[in-house]
């Protein structure tokens, strides 16, 4: 009997916090198993940020470094310029990211900071209970839009895309969107990080993953309705795959889909 | 004159004496008066192929040191008081996470948009926790060029040993002004102390993980943490007090006062001691800690005290603290940016003294 | 030996470099010195003022409250010098843009046509120059004797063939005394 | 497609969220009716003989609560 | 029971108020433990039309603030603890420009991130300007829901009387608990005062144009400006003290303790009195002003005083610049979002008298 | 003898504190001349920036706000959310706008603001004396960049184009790029700022205005010298047009260049 | 009167609502009432605590320290409550989930299966409206003899439907006693 | 451009950046010789027969310092 798929070094083996069915268990766990096959744990630092990841450094088996609600890239652009030769991973939600770290994260993607954004986007607020985020569609409820976003009349604004828009900096050099709504994109996920990070150690400049993740809990569904949701509403609007690709070598890009 | 004497404004020589002192990162954002100090640091850390960065804000400034900082690397990041506000949030975490670093006030006056002139308005905010829950950090205040040099050289060596943030709290008279100033000698990066907790370099000694963090929610455990830490405020207040005294023995009257204030009160000092008035200064240097004792010690001498500051009144209440009553502490402050001049103190002086 | 001195002028006039070219040269002369300037809002115009102190001893304030000279470079600084100077202190005032006398009768009035002097020699520029040789020469709180050495480090190289012109600028002015 | 593979579940891991029940393109799995300790209702291999290794359970589970084994 | 007594929340309490007071404008972003008053405002302020907006960050929101009050519009933000630090700036801004507004502060425990559990820790940032320069702002601390209502409403009043941000000071447990409360009545937002200085609505009255703002880089005129609002500081102090005594009179040992922490002491009051001992507190109300006449009084009529806070000590420094040693003064603190317990208050109280 | 060009009303006839040569003025004068036109004096509120354009409510003669650097946008959706038929002003300069209110605008154009920004790119920190902006070209010498901006080894990032940032967003319906080096640009500017203003009083959403504006001082450069500069480098890199323009009814649509 | 209650329980088993409705029903018999929620850190899952006090005066700290009663709704719970538990008070347990008895021998262990008993009623969601009728008997603090109005604004609409269901498992709850 | 115009500095007003100069089509204009009260030269008309009144000048003033009739 062969092991096949089991659990990753960088991991630890520990029960998390997270609620059933949530997508930050599983995008962990691709982070861990890209790091153990880069062979970097002892070389890796992640900045975890506030939400629901904050809990990260209490299952990635290497070091972290917390900082303030949307100053994650700022903290990450310290930690990688003073670590060159260590893989540094910024993970943040779409609270942390799109709105309250709007500035840091454009403008660490803007000086093409050699870290690697592993980007939640979740369409809500996980950690203080389900209110709107910049990634919220719109019609979608949350107790600050209890009537769903509403651009028009309360100008609740747009869902952001944070791919396109960072698309248009010139710091930005690889670009990608996935999902782990089934085992396919998690695949796919599972590439881009992986490119990313090979990227980020070759220190070509700013490398991000936007990964589409249920949270079941605030978005008031069960786990499989949540994925259903997150296929039917979230994938349609925020297309997956690499938005942008100017990493050195022509084979590191994705094939056409 | 010794030989490597420089002229040097107090913004350049607080970044000169920083880069010396092994500060391995710069990052600011540029607010008058203290954008020399931005612009040294830019063309002198580059050069020395050091990191500089103009953060996007002050916000990003300040977490762009907790992230060098929590690699264990000197860094520092400089301001003045808006910028300073905004670094609050920053400055709480930092205290919270137990991070060395420097940073430097070159304090404007306000509220608000305020001024570009030098103001001591900022004190409040700076020795009682601008940020939010329970915590303090070392506050040092020069009153020459050359004193901010050295201050901030040594702040580098405080932040690491006590690992807190260490603030220089200068006013824009302290940056703009040009005075002769000694450097001190440039620290070799190999030297500076190693940092166990800090992240990276697992690789080196294959140690278990470092987590840099500020979150507890046990409340029990985050209570501990709280008192760990200020059972060190308690070692720091008795072993790391600064302050100055001049002819305190003498005088009926001691101007208490910092920075800039300071030196006025030593001209107001020379004037009346032409006149045949004895006035003596009593200025501290850390302004956190605060040296109470000595304060208290002098009042049960029944000095009393005059505490003179660019502000309306926020050191003295520190006096206040210290003097409990024992002695008369009165309180003579200009503000928005006025400088208060050696006559108008020593007329204080004079006044309250009735001659 | 402490002298204070307040320079104020134009924003473009030099004063800013009239006033650390001074300490720089009573530092080098083993003083005690400070440089403090002031600038007004605008960032070009408005008149530029500089608190400079040099000494044998420690020195108190850097601020110039009541000053032992000042140096009225243009018309604008002449009632922002007269409010503060020190009464029977020297007053050094470039006669070629400030044509007007001050009101106090209890100050050394100077007149120097710092201007004149300095297109004479070759540059309206270095009319602060002209008024330091004259400020050395009225004070003797500084001797400039390093001056040369100084201007040699102030200046970048490509400049250094302006120095003899400085210098010539400084001797207008002491000799304009 | 002619592989044999082995899921095994951690009945104390499963937060019993079903997506490997979702995932599993030969329905192996299914939730079981005792709860864990944890008042969880985890998966289990119902019919175990129907695994074809492929390690869709194993990779949508947040929890890492699958090991998959070839045979 | 009042047939209108309703069961609710200290934050949405709050929340309540604020719209029957005439907010016309929330700006907020999301934090624990106060989100379920920005939840209320996105229900309740829509749902009349009036805007509700979560802001991309706290920064931003008071910024917004900022924008509103100064066309006239009450309006209003709210935070927690990491959320009020980045809004120093803007509050400085707001004190600076004389702007009337409303911020809610439901603490937590700090430094950093800290926990989510209730917290006194940012007295010393509310009281003394966790921002720059010299300013103060009314902070008022309620100890129950219904009081959270109450100085809310009354807040926007204050407001705009003294044209400066009003502060409410509650913790974690004021803003999470539910009791029942009567609220005022709901205000006609055409009754509210007209505001001569505000921007916007020239055409009106073709008056002069309004410019607010808080720069002046004339440090005399800047000056003169901070005097006048510090004499209007003056009146406020004499006019807006607000505080609770409880059996100070029969007291030996009188606990000075606001909000939550008043409501542990007054829990210990009765069960000393069942045990035969009588305690006082002064529980102030208003925070700034800090009602320190009184205490001194209390001082001097012999009394002894515990600060009892969930902080490890900061009001207890106003207290002791009240009392200037006429007095002992001591302190009992808990921090990181322990509450104190009746029983360990009453322990200390005891051992303190040595009964 | 007919007046042809002549001093507007909405502004006053004072002596500006701006250098000679400062883009500021002109973009001033375009501002009132349109607040003229469209008769709007006493329904507008600027809200002036911590920059040099502070001096803002000096010059225009109608009511102001002035909020903290880099707030702008935010304190402008105050006073739009409580002046709905006023005209608001955003104005703004890149260092306010691009830098450490990187956040404010991105979210305030994303909610469909219906304010008016006037960007002011001026590729350098006027007011605190020529730091490097966002929008400093590369290579271009500021006192934070000595060598010039360096996007490589020092990591000053890459200049941004706002205009484009912004364009991908749900809530902005105008944006369009102007400049004033010469007669002709200045009257194309002023015909972009006099749309943005009336699709803001028909509330269509966020407008904004960026204009390519001469630092002669910061620059050191003579005014005319900075005029030409500007049309070398910025131009190019900075295209000039409407980016976006979303307006109702297709009259009010630039002809194609 | 004041009767100071300590609830404890799982995440999803209505400890919150118990505690809400106690006291709402509390204040409409005419007492005050204060009710203070505590949770862990995690989202789902965790103990969830809640502190609750009626009394006939005001009443002083929110927090209930030394509990009159005390509500065990799972075992995870038992400790906890146990901890702090007044000698002598009201120690109710769910014993459908708590097998296991208290340590304590000074308090008045009342034990009631409020999971079966909700079951037999249709729905173990109700438990803990099992509990209340059990904790009113017990206590006599609150009479609940409002709750069906108050269970009418406490639900929406679409759920009155349930109400009949409620007071059910409350007259189970007392009737257990 | 039979248009005749005139254009008209206020010296005072005037900060002697020249754009004008450069904008003007018909070289109406030139720095002058003498200072303003501030201690700019000012622009000045110095062929004023050959202004168009095309408003080039008050256009890119930035200190609306022209004002330009039309004869
Ligand atoms: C300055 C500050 N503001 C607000 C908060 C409260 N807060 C904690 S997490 C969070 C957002 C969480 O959402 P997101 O970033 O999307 O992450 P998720 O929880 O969904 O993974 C907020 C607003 C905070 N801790 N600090
Ligand atoms: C919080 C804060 N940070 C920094 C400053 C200092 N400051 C004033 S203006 C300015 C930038 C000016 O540049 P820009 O926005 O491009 O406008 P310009 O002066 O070029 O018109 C800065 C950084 C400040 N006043 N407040
Ligand atoms: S709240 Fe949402 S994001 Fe947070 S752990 Fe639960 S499911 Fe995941
Ligand atoms: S490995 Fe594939 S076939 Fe086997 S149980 Fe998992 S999902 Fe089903
Ligand atoms: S510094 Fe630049 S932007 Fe500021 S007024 Fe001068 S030219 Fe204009
Ligand atoms: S453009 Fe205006 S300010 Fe410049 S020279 Fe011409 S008239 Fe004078």
């Amino acid at each position: 009997m062969e092991l096949a798929y089991g659990h990753p070094k960088s991991l630890k083996p520990v029960q998390s916090k997270y609620c059933p069915g949530c997508g930050h268990g599983v995008i962990h766990r691709l982070i861990a198993e890209v790091i153990d096959e880069l062979a970097l744990q002892e070389r890796s630092v992640i900045t975890n940020p506030v939400g629901c990841s904050i809990w990260a450094d209490l299952y990635f088996d290497f070091d972290s470094v917390q900082p303030a609600h949307g100053r994650t890239p700022a903290a990450s652009t310290g930690v990688k310029r003073m670590l060159p030769d260590h893989l540094v991973i910024c993970y943040q939600g779409d609270g942390d990211l799109a709105a309250i770290g709007t500035a840091e994260i454009i403008h660490a993607a803007n000086r093409g900071e050699k870290f690697t954004t592993i980007f939640v986007n979740n369409a809500i607020y996980g950690m203080t209970g389900g209110q709107m985020a910049p990634t919220t569609l719109v019609g979608q409820k949350a107790t600050t839009a209890p009537e769903g976003r509403d651009p028009a009349e309360a100008g609740m604004g747009y869902p952001i895309r944070v791919c396109e828009l960072l698309a248009t900096l010139g710091g930005t050099k690889y670009l990608a969107r996935g999902a782990v709504n089934n085992a396919a994109n998690v695949r796919k996920t599972k590439q881009y990080i992986k490119k990313a990070f090979e990227a980020q150690m070759r220190g070509e400049g700013f490398t991000m993953v936007e990964v589409l993740s249920p949270c079941p809990t605030n978005w008031q569904m069960q786990p499989v309705e949540a994925e259903e949701w997150l296929e039917k509403n979230m994938i349609p609007f925020y297309p997956l795959g690499e938005i942008k690709n100017e990493l050195g070598g022509a084979e590191t890009k994705e094939a056409a889909k | 004159m010794p030989d490597d004497k420089r002229l040097m404004k107090g913004n350049e020589a607080i970044g000169e004496a920083a880069i010396r002192a092994g500060c391995r990162a710069y990052f600011g954002y540029p607010i008058t008066p203290q954008n020399e100090l931005t612009a040294y640091m830019a063309k002198h850390m580059l050069a020395r192929k050091r990191t500089f960065i103009q953060a996007e804000s002050e916000v990003s400034a300040i977490n762009m040191v907790y992230g060098a900082a929590a690699t264990g690397a000197r860094s520092m990041t400089s301001s003045s008081s808006p910028g300073i506000s905004l670094k609050q949030e920053g400055i709480s975490y930092a205290c919270g996470a137990d991070l060395p670093m420097v940073i430097v006030n070159v304090a404007r006056s306000g509220p608000g948009l305020g001024g570009i002139s030098p103001s001591q308005g900022d004190y409040f905010q700076s020795t009682r926790g601008g940020g939010h829950g329970d915590y303090y950090h070392l506050v040092l205040a020069p009153k020459s060029v050359q004193e901010a040099a050295d201050l901030t050289y040594e702040a580098f060596d405080l932040a690491d040993r006590w690992r807190m943030p260490v603030m220089i709290l200068a006013d824009g008279l302290i940056g703009q002004m040009m005075e002769g100033v000694v450097l001190p000698p440039e620290r070799d990066l190999a030297s500076l102390p190693r940092k166990g907790w800090a992240a990276g370099h697992q690789a080196d000694t294959h140690r278990p993980n470092n987590h840099v963090t500020s979150i507890n929610l046990v409340p029990a455990e985050l209570e501990a943490l709280n008192r760990k830490r200020f059972a060190r405020y308690d070692e720091i207040k008795s072993s790391e007090l600064r302050f100055e005294e001049v002819n305190v023995e003498k005088a009926d009257l001691v101007f208490v006062a910092y920075g800039t204030s300071a030196r006025v009160c030593l001209g107001a000092m020379e004037a009346a001691k032409r006149a045949g008035l004895e006035l003596g200064l009593f200025r501290p240097i850390s302004l956190w800690p605060f040296p109470h004792a000595r304060l208290a010690e002098l009042a049960a001498k029944g000095k009393r005290f005059l505490s003179v500051e660019m502000s309306m009144g926020q050191m003295v209440e520190d006096v206040r603290l210290a003097v409990e009553g024992k002695a008369p502490v009165d309180f003579y402050g200009r503000c928005g940016g006025v400088v208060p001049t050696e006559e108008e103190v020593l007329a204080e002086a004079r006044r309250l003294l009735g001659k | 030996m402490t002298e204070k001195t307040f320079i104020a002028g134009f924003g473009g006039q030099g004063v800013i470099s009239l006033g650390q070219l001074w300490v720089y040269c009573a530092m080098k002369e083993g003083l005690e010195v400070t440089f403090f300037p002031f600038y007004g809002a605008e960032k070009r115009g408005g008149v530029a003022r500089a608190s400079v102190i040099v000494s044998d001893r420690e020195i108190a304030s850097p601020l110039v409250t009541s000053p032992d000279s000042s140096v009225v470079m243009n018309i604008d600084s002449l009632p922002i010098c007269e409010e503060i100077a020190r009464p029977g202190s020297a007053f050094l005032v470039n006669s070629s843009l400030v044509k007007a006398d001050p009101k106090r009768k209890d100050l050394k009035v100077i007149k120097i046509p710092c201007n004149e002097l300095a297109e004479s020699i070759g540059d309206v520029k270095i009319a602060n120059m002209v008024m330091m040789g004259a400020l050395s020469k009225v004070t003797g709180a500084v001797k400039l004797d390093k001056l040369e050495a100084v201007l040699r480090s102030f200046f970048p190289e490509a400049k250094h063939k302006f120095i003899p012109m400085n210098m010539k600028a400084i001797e207008a002015g002491r000799a304009a005394i | 497609m002619a592989n044999k593979g082995k899921p095994q579940i951690d009945r104390e891991r499963c937060k019993g969220c079903l997506l490997c029940v979702r995932a599993c393109p030969t329905k192996v799995l299914a939730a079981s009716g005792e709860p864990n300790s944890w008042g969880y209702y985890p998966s289990e291999a119902v019919a175990p003989d129907k695994c074809i290794a492929c390690g869709n359970c194993y990779t949508v589970c947040p929890d890492v609560a699958i090991t998959v084994y070839k045979l």
